[in-house]
């Protein structure tokens, strides 16, 4: 529980790329081109949403929506329940000759607990689909990854772990202003023979 | 730039946010559960006393009956404690040396009061009445246990409000009889044979039986 | 000097007192929060060492005993729980109580508990002991006792009476005056001149179809239950065509019996006397014998007296003989009273509605009167003065300069409950010990004897009157009991012998004394000894001498001032109880202060400001032959035009805390020979402002269903004229089915005269505590039941209905469904119950209420408020919790009484009987105008008054079904009049 | 007429980034310093105030039997309105994808924390028994009892604290991205590593992206409603009496209407001396400061209409509590001067807003604002206390007025309110860095094409 889903192991067991593009439009076309070469383009690291990017790396669809929909549904129930078992079944008190089960009365806390429970399976849920809170991810010990909020964008390349020279050429050749590769990260130590290129200067434009 | 966070930070932080969620939920239940023992309602406590008054000898062994001494239990709200002079009714002639009642001789003739330390003490909000319970067929033991074997007095049961609906709302099943006994020719009669849930089905539910 | 010592010890002591009190508090609650929730400290119990005969712990005893008033003796039964009286009610075979009690019998409860009472005795303000004072007492004076001289207060205590004669044999020279600022009964003079014997008039108000009271608050004085009772039974209308009685008044203010009248003349009270002469002139059809007099009189009325008189004399006339009774007021002259008893004659009342009998307080028992007594004083001719009760340098008239009288005489004793002003002045103070602490007796105002009996040992060992008097008169020391008990034996036979060692031994003769002295103490009163009724024949002389010397007399003129017994504190003697304080005065609803009322003409005349209720109120200073007064002003529609009336009793300066500085002292205006009204006052407004206390500020009803009222013609009309205001309101609610008891409550307006016994019953049956003048003003008073007086008509016709509310336990209750944790809810047997302990104060029941009976303990009031501390805890009834801070609280139709009574009855297996539960309300209501029970018992009242067709519940537009009833008010005006 | 742009020029990201996160690690200036002091000192004097309210009692503040509630519910229902704005133009503005409303939903959200953090306070220190507060949660107690759930004040304790919780979480998942910003582009070891364990590593994935979209756009989905029903909840505290003046059906419209009205207005007041403060006339452009006072204008038409209607209804139903509640308590009675000042502020001063030159200026839109939320606490004074001064009981009629702890306690609260949100505006990115850079490229693609 205390480490990071394991479902993220096999995303930390691949050796990959790290490409750093100066614009978003050339990490799209850097993108297609990859793909057509049949290279995997895992993962895509923007400052802000670029849609195409996103179409690319993770078409399938969110299941979050799904699960908002039923935490909403428990939270009804919860929220109703609660209500008739404490004025109607445990200790029902004639209360201003209102009958002990009054639903008109009950609706406002049975829309409230719905809300609650949607909105808090919508925020914890996305925070387990992505993974977070994941303070020390790889990607983080990539050099110049911190502009990747600023106004660089990063894409994750999977290396086929044969041709990764003919595949660092392909990248600075699509525009990649650096590569970085981690290895595989079998164990969590540091592989030190990480491959370090030197980040050229800034961007032509 | 060399990781922001070292490799442990992450169990760091999800060990600390699983702390913060599950130790106040954790808390409150102990605080809950703390509530409903002994420790709280001072249950099997058993309260010192000014004289070394056994209920074993003089139940058990002499076979005196409670209403002996809490004389006021079938007709007064609350059962009554002996005056002295019940006391000295028998210890006049005998442990009249004996330094045990010391103190409840020293009462008798200087007419001061024993001091003796309430052992059931339910909050002042609370009318309690013995009498009707008395009458309805409720045995001492079965609110203050058996206390003919009790060196010192103890509660023995929690007095909580819980444990006062639990007999009031299924009279019939802690008092044996009771509808025979409570058989009354009133219109309520046929109400107390069902006593259910519900307030209107059942008086005894209803807040003014004991809070005033 | 030493008593300025005595008030700063005092005083400190009482600060220190408070602070001490406020540090341990704290130190024992931060105690409390350093130990957590370890087991705090076992409570203790502390049994008897013997069990006492008749107490049981737990159970409450009753005791019959007696309380005097004005001298005069109303029969009640005292609840005790362990030893402690802790509430009073009336006596239901007593002929002057019939089980009712007013505000003064309910409040006596709290006297008691005083803690301001006179605990030590004291000579020249240094501690002296009680031997000190038998020795003084013992020998007075040397000699005959020339200057001996004794001032008590007006009492009908056969005891006090014979102590007074034996002490006259011992000091044959000596005089006794008794004194009391308002009599409280009729002066005698008047029969004495008109049948030749001082009898008392005795009213028969069952039987009379037509009253007019001449200046007659008859529905408020201290003993006022009877007659209350009386008119009550013949108001009542039954069925629409039943039979009710007519109430003229002619009044100088606002009264009780004045918002009762059908048909009101307000007039200053030295008017009074010439439409007694014009009624007399118009009804006696024999030749006028005082030349001219009689016409004289008759004719200085205006015009809207000359109808008023014509209408009335055409109403009497058309009555039979002995179905009418003209009745003068105290306040009044004794000539008056010969003209009214003139009117009975030519009415041929006498003999049916007006009979006479012996005086229970007889007036001529005192020597000298109290100028008499004063004019000695100041020449020097007293050397020891005792006063026994009473507070004259107070309440005597402002004109005989009593205190300096007082310091004339060498050595004086004042014995009194409180060390008030006249104990600053005398020599000694002994305290007094309370009526409830006392054997003694008196007589009823029919004569009844009537036992007191005492409920609790004197709480600070003081001593009653009578074991003061038997000391001066050398009688032996037996103690009150023993006296009363050989005056109970001796006619019957009984031979009393001191033994040796001066104790009385009785020497029985008789069991059957000794038998019929028990049931005389468990009934409390002899009926037998009840004076027989006289029909006197009446002189006419008299009449005629009586109106030569009204006319001779010059009424005066100018703006008139009238004295009247403050409806709450009495004349004073009530000045520091809490509950008098606080209730809310009849009609103006003003408490904790007195003012000058005027109607809005004389004001507008004085140039005095109108303001509302709320603000504060103009001060005028109101100055009569070289005396003035400061004091508010409250300006009241329905009050007779040149007249300032203003209430006695407050303003008091002694030692007690409470009744000190509030309001101003009107005595000092009071003359001696003017004591009731005088004229040529003069009003100077002042600058400045004062606020009041008042606790209902709008008089309007503004169109809502709240007090409904008609006249008996219109009922006649179309009886049913309430039905909307209880007709079934379409709900979506599901109807609850209750089974048992249905507690509910009926209360008929017409007979509810306003008195607000009620509301110091209620606050006594249900630990209701007090707030304070500021907090009043603010809005809290806490009184569980407050009676609303609505001003009904024109402002020129201006008459008032009295509604008393209280939670009305409505059955769809408003208050439940918004109580955010149950803290309120409905019962099966129709109580909307307040549990104070769940109580989380939020309010919103309080708001939700449309009748806005629900009160809120803003503070702690047992600790915010210095009138709830002290041993007036003692008077707490152990069967209702008192309320901790932000808890609501409201009336619970007293749910005690409910409760107790039936665990009675399950425990003796059977049904509550009908009228074996009464709510506090409806026990000490004087004319029974509040019935509570259940609905099941059909055949009580409660539930007959429902099916009469002017009932209605109050607000039923809101669809709350309450389960209070109301019966509309129905006038009976004189056509011709409105 | 040119409609001014949402964005001013085409910054670059690096640009855009530096210029929206500078604040957060610059020193504080000196006006801020002073604010937060002043703003501090007066939050203490609520404090101070709560706990001298809970040591003597509720007596210390005006209310009386029949003004049970005053200052407390007043000052509660008028946060809690101010809050929902905040939540309107994060949440449903997102729905109707308004470009507009990206520059300014963050602080705006966070007004609508920290006025639901004021509105809390009130329905606690308000009980005569606070210390019990804990009964109107269902909880197993000894005693075996519960809240009745047939009350509204268990609805608002289960509505104020959702809206709080979903706020939260909306403004929270809003933030993330531009904490990451911040942790990237901070001086500083320790301060970036404060905002990266707040930013939970995000690392701007694309993977992560969509989900986030979905969950962001499932919060706003969630807070609309949510936002209808908490103010529609607070009014049911009246609605479900039988008050005249109370007890209207109409109450829930007309106080959503009236809480937007005065949310708006409170944006408008915090957006204009922001604006001025950091130098953003470029991000929060008159554009914005125009379409607030369109939509302030708009709710305020609807809360005029609603005291239409109310006066309507009264005078229609013929009753005489009512007809004298609305015809002669609120006009003439006690404290009617307040009823006029919530008519002048709430009727006359918005149509100011028709004129665009109004809704442009910075200084004429504030003083609006403000005059506004003068207007709305009126509006609540004259609803609530009124009210209950002139109700049905005739004898129990009685006027209110506050005591200085009443006024202590509400400037408290401001003071408070201030506090917090100044403490927002230096330590957190007020402006989404983000969602600018998108309507950036947006507005470059939209310029080129």
């Amino acid at each position: 529980m205390l480490e990071p889903a394991k479902r993220h192991a096999r995303e930390l067991a691949r050796p990959v790329f790290y490409a750093e593009f100066a614009s978003d439009t050339a990490a799209v076309d850097a993108a297609r081109r990859l793909v057509e070469r049949g290279h995997g383009v895992l993962d895509a690291f923007t400052p802000r949403p670029v849609a195409a990017l996103e179409e690319l790396v993770a078409p399938e669809r969110s299941t979050l929506n799904r699960s908002v929909f039923v935490g909403g549904l428990i939270g009804a129930c919860t929220g109703l329940g609660i209500e008739w078992a404490c004025n109607a079944w445990d200790y029902p008190l004639n209360v201003g000759g209102r009958p002990p089960f009054a639903l008109p009365a009950y609706i406002p806390i049975t829309f409230e607990a719905m809300v609650l429970f949607a909105s808090l399976t919508a925020f914890f849920g996305f925070l387990h689909r992505a993974g977070l809170p994941w303070l020390a991810h790889p990607a983080f010990e990539v050099p110049g990854f911190e502009r990747a909020s600023n106004d660089r964008f990063f894409l994750l390349v999977e290396r086929a772990g044969a041709n990764d020279e003919e595949l660092q050429a392909l990248l600075v050749e699509l525009g990649a202003l650096s590569v970085s590769g981690t290895p595989a990260r079998e164990t969590p130590r540091r592989d030190p023979d990480a491959v370090a290129v030197t980040p050229n200067t800034e961007p032509a434009e | 730039m060399a990781g922001l966070f070292p490799p442990w930070s992450d169990p760091l932080l999800r060990g600390a946010l699983l702390a913060i969620a599950g130790g106040s939920i954790i808390a409150l239940a102990v605080l809950m559960l703390y509530v409903r023992t002994p420790y709280n309602d001072q249950r099997a406590y058993a309260v010192e006393q000014p004289v070394q008054f056994d209920h074993r000898h003089h139940v058990r062994d002499d076979g005196i009956d409670c209403r002996y001494c809490h004389t006021t239990v079938d007709r007064s709200a609350t059962a009554g404690i002996p005056a002295t002079e019940l006391c000295m009714g028998c210890h006049a002639q005998i442990w009249n040396q004996s330094e045990k009642l010391a103190p409840v001789r020293a009462s008798f003739f200087e007419n001061a009061p024993i001091r003796w330390n309430r052992v059931h003490d339910l909050p002042d909000f609370v009318y309690f009445n013995h009498s009707v319970h008395v009458h309805a067929g409720v045995e001492c033991a079965q609110c203050h246990g058996d206390v003919a074997s009790m060196p010192l007095v103890a509660k023995v049961q929690s007095f909580s409000m819980g444990f006062c609906l639990d007999c009031h709302r299924n009279p019939e099943a802690r008092v044996p009889n009771y509808h025979l006994r409570t058989r009354r020719v009133t219109s309520t009669d046929d109400l107390l044979a069902r006593a259910g849930a519900r307030v209107e089905d059942n008086p005894l539910l209803t807040c003014s039986a004991c809070h005033r | 000097m030493a008593d300025q010592l005595l008030q700063i010890r005092r005083r400190r002591s009482q600060e220190d007192e408070l602070t001490r009190r406020r540090f341990l508090e704290l130190v024992s609650a931060s105690a409390a929060l350093a130990s957590g929730c370890s087991p705090d400290r076992p409570e203790k119990i502390l049994p008897y060492t013997e069990n006492p005969r008749d107490v049981t712990p737990g159970v409450s005893t009753y005791y019959a005993t007696s309380l005097l008033i004005d001298g005069f003796a109303t029969g009640l039964v005292a609840t005790t729980r362990e030893g402690r009286p802790v509430k009073i009610e009336g006596n239901p075979a007593h002929p002057a109580s019939l089980g009712a009690t007013n505000v003064w019998h309910q409040a006596s409860v709290l006297e008691l508990y005083d803690p301001d009472r006179g605990r030590a005795v004291s000579k020249r303000g240094l501690p002296a002991t009680w031997d000190a004072l038998d020795a003084f007492l013992a020998r007075p004076v040397t000699g005959q006792g020339e200057k001996l001289r004794l001032l008590l207060e007006p009492t009908s205590s056969p005891l006090v009476h014979a102590l007074v004669s034996a002490v006259k044999q011992r000091f044959p020279a000596s005089k006794v005056t008794f004194y009391a600022p308002t009599p409280g009964q009729v002066p005698g003079a008047a029969a004495r001149a008109l049948f030749g014997a001082t009898l008392a008039p005795r009213w028969d108000l069952s039987h009379a179809d037509v009253v007019v009271a001449l200046d007659a608050d008859f529905l408020a004085t201290p003993h006022d239950l009877r007659p209350a009772r009386d008119f009550a039974t013949r108001r009542r209308v039954r069925a629409s065509d039943g039979a009710m009685n007519r109430l003229y008044v002619v009044e100088p203010s606002v009264s009780v019996t004045g918002s009762l009248a059908d048909v009101r003349l307000a007039r200053p009270a030295r008017r009074v006397q010439l439409l007694a002469a014009a009624l007399l002139a118009a009804l006696d059809k024999r030749p006028d014998a005082s030349n001219g007099a009689l016409t004289r009189l008759a004719g200085a009325l205006d015009d809207d007296e000359r109808r008023f008189v014509a209408a009335l004399v055409k109403d009497l006339a058309s009555r039979a003989p002995g179905a009418t009774l003209v009745l003068a007021g105290e306040r009044q002259p004794a000539e008056v009273h010969v003209l009214a008893y003139a009117l009975n004659v030519a009415l041929g009342n006498l003999g049916a509605t007006l009979s006479f009998s012996e005086q229970a307080v007889p007036e001529t028992a005192g020597d000298q009167d109290l100028p008499a007594l004063a004019r000695e004083m100041h020449a020097g001719a007293v050397d020891a003065l005792l006063v026994l009760g009473g507070n004259p340098a107070y309440d005597a008239p402002a004109d005989l300069g009593w205190t300096r009288a007082l310091q004339a005489v060498p050595v004086s004793l004042f014995a009194g409950l409180y060390a008030n002003e006249t104990a600053r002045a005398a020599t000694w103070y002994a305290p007094l010990a309370h009526p409830f602490e006392t054997w003694g007796d008196g007589r009823a105002q029919d004569g009844t004897w009537s036992l007191v009996q005492p409920l609790i040992r004197s709480l600070h060992g003081a001593r009653s009157v009578t074991e003061l008097l038997a000391i001066v008169a050398g009688a032996p020391r037996t103690g009150d009991y023993a006296r009363l008990r050989s005056a109970f034996g001796a006619p019957r036979g009984e031979v009393r012998r001191l033994d040796e060692s001066g104790a009385e031994r009785l020497e029985h003769t008789d069991p059957a004394v000794e038998s019929a002295w028990e049931r005389l103490l468990a009934r409390g009163f002899d009926e037998s000894t009840a004076f027989p009724r006289q029909v006197p024949e009446p002189r006419p002389a008299a009449v005629t001498d009586a109106l030569t010397r009204l006319a001779a007399r010059d009424a005066g003129s100018g703006l008139e001032l009238d004295f009247l017994r403050s409806p709450t504190v009495h004349d004073g003697r009530f000045a520091n109880l809490s509950w008098l304080l606080e209730l809310p005065a009849p009609i103006v609803k003003l408490c904790w202060d007195n003012a000058f009322f005027m109607s809005p003409a004389t004001a507008a005349r004085l140039g005095i400001p109108a303001v509302e209720r709320s603000e504060p109120h103009p001060v005028v200073e109101v100055s009569h032959e070289s005396r003035s007064v400061r004091g508010p002003v409250v300006v009241l529609d329905g009050h007779a035009d040149d007249t300032v009336s203003v209430w006695l009793g407050y303003g008091r300066d002694g030692d007690e805390r409470l009744a000190k500085g509030v309001g101003f002292d009107a005595y000092r205006l009071r003359t001696n020979d003017a004591p009731s009204f005088a004229s040529g006052a003069s009003v100077k407004l002042r600058p400045e402002r004062y606020p009041l206390a008042f606790t209902q500020l709008e008089e309007r009803q503004h169109e809502r269903a709240l007090a409904l009222t008609t006249t008996l013609a219109a009922y006649r009309a179309h009886p049913d004229f309430t039905a909307e205001h209880k007709r079934p309101l379409p709900s979506i609610l599901p109807e609850y089915r209750f089974e048992g008891p249905a507690w509910a409550m009926s209360i008929d307006l017409t007979i509810c005269s306003g008195c607000s016994a009620c509301v110091v019953a209620c606050q006594a049956e249900n630990n209701v505590l007090v707030v304070g003048k500021e907090q009043v003003r603010n809005g809290r008073v806490m009184h569980w039941l407050r009676v609303d007086s609505y001003r009904v008509g024109s402002a020129k016709s201006a008459r008032f209905v009295h509604q008393p509310m209280m939670c009305q336990h409505c059955g769809d209750a408003p208050c439940e469904y918004v109580c955010p944790v149950n803290a309120t809810v409905h019962s099966p047997d129709g109580l909307n119950e307040m549990v104070y302990n769940r109580c989380v104060g939020t309010r919103f029941c309080s708001n939700n209420c449309p009748y806005k009976v629900r009160r809120f303990n803003w503070f702690d009031w047992s600790v915010h408020e210095r009138a709830n501390q002290g041993s007036v805890e003692l008077q707490r009834n152990p069967e209702v919790s008192v309320r901790e801070r932000g808890v609501m609280e409201k009336c619970t139709y007293c749910v005690q009484r409910i409760r107790a009574a039936e665990i009675r009855a399950r425990i003796e297996r059977r049904e509550i009987r009908a009228g074996e539960v009464t709510s506090a309300c409806a026990q000490a209501c004087p004319t029974q105008a509040i019935r509570f029970g259940s609905l099941t018992h059909g055949a009580t009242a409660m539930v007959e008054w429902r099916a009469e067709p002017r009932s209605y519940y109050a607000l039923h537009e809101t669809g709350a079904r309450p389960r209070t009833m109301y019966l509309a008010r129905v006038d009976n005006p004189n056509p011709e009049l409105t | 007429m040119i409609e001014t742009p949402v964005l001013v020029g085409a910054p670059s990201d690096a640009e855009l980034t530096l210029a929206l996160t500078r604040s957060v690690w610059q020193p504080p200036r000196k006006a801020w310093l002073a604010l937060l002091g002043l703003s501090g000192l007066f939050a203490l004097g609520l404090f101070a105030l709560i706990a001298y309210t809970f040591s003597e009692g509720v007596g210390l503040w005006g209310n009386n039997i029949p003004v049970a509630w005053a200052f407390a519910i007043i000052n509660f229902v008028w946060w809690i309105g101010i809050g929902h704005a905040g939540t309107f133009i994060s949440a449903v503005l997102l729905l109707l994808e308004q470009s507009w409303r990206t520059s300014i939903n963050r602080f705006a959200e966070a007004m609508t924390l920290f006025a639901v953090v004021q509105a809390g306070i009130f329905p606690l220190i308000h009980l005569g028994r606070p210390w019990f507060a804990y009964w109107l949660v269902p909880y197993p107690a000894t005693m075996e009892l519960w809240p009745n759930f047939k009350s509204a004040l268990p609805w608002d304790a289960a509505a104020v604290s959702t809206y709080f919780t979903v706020s939260l979480l909306f403004w929270y998942l809003g933030l993330i991205p531009d904490l990451a910003v911040v942790r990237d582009a901070a001086p500083g070891i320790w301060r970036r590593r404060i905002y990266g364990v707040f930013a939970l590593g995000w690392r701007g994935s694309a993977r992560h992206l969509r989900h986030y979209r979905i969950a962001y756009g499932m919060l706003a989905g969630l807070a609309t409603p949510l936002v209808l029903s908490v103010h529609s909840v607070v009014s049911s505290d009246f609605a479900i009496t039988i008050l005249p003046g109370w007890h209207s059906t109409l109450f829930p419209p007309y106080f959503v209407a009236g809480a937007i009205f005065s949310g708006f207005a409170m944006v408008t007041t915090l957006m204009v001396p922001i604006r001025r403060l950091f130098g953003l006339e470029h991000v929060i452009t008159t554009r914005h400061l125009d379409n607030v006072a369109k939509f302030t204008l708009l709710t305020g038409l609807i809360v005029d209409f609603s005291y239409l209607c109310e006066f309507y209804i009264a005078w229609y139903s013929g009753e005489a509590p009512e007809y004298y509640t609305f015809f002669h308590a609120f006009i003439t009675g006690p404290n009617a001067g307040i009823f006029w000042t919530a008519m002048v502020c709430n009727v006359l001063v918005p149509q100011l807003y028709w004129f665009s030159a109004v809704r442009r200026h910075p200084i004429a839109t504030l003083c609006v604002a403000i005059l506004v939320n003068v207007g709305m606490w009126s509006e609540r004074f004259f609803l609530i206390v009124i009210s209950l001064e002139r109700e049905y009981s005739v004898s129990a009629w009685r006027a209110y007025s506050p005591t200085w702890v009443d006024w202590g306690i509400f400037a408290g609260t401001l003071g408070f309110f201030l506090f917090l949100f100044l403490l927002f505006i230096k330590y957190v990115p007020f402006v989404p860095v983000s969602e600018v850079k998108e309507l950036a490229r947006e507005l470059a693609e939209e310029g080129h094409a």
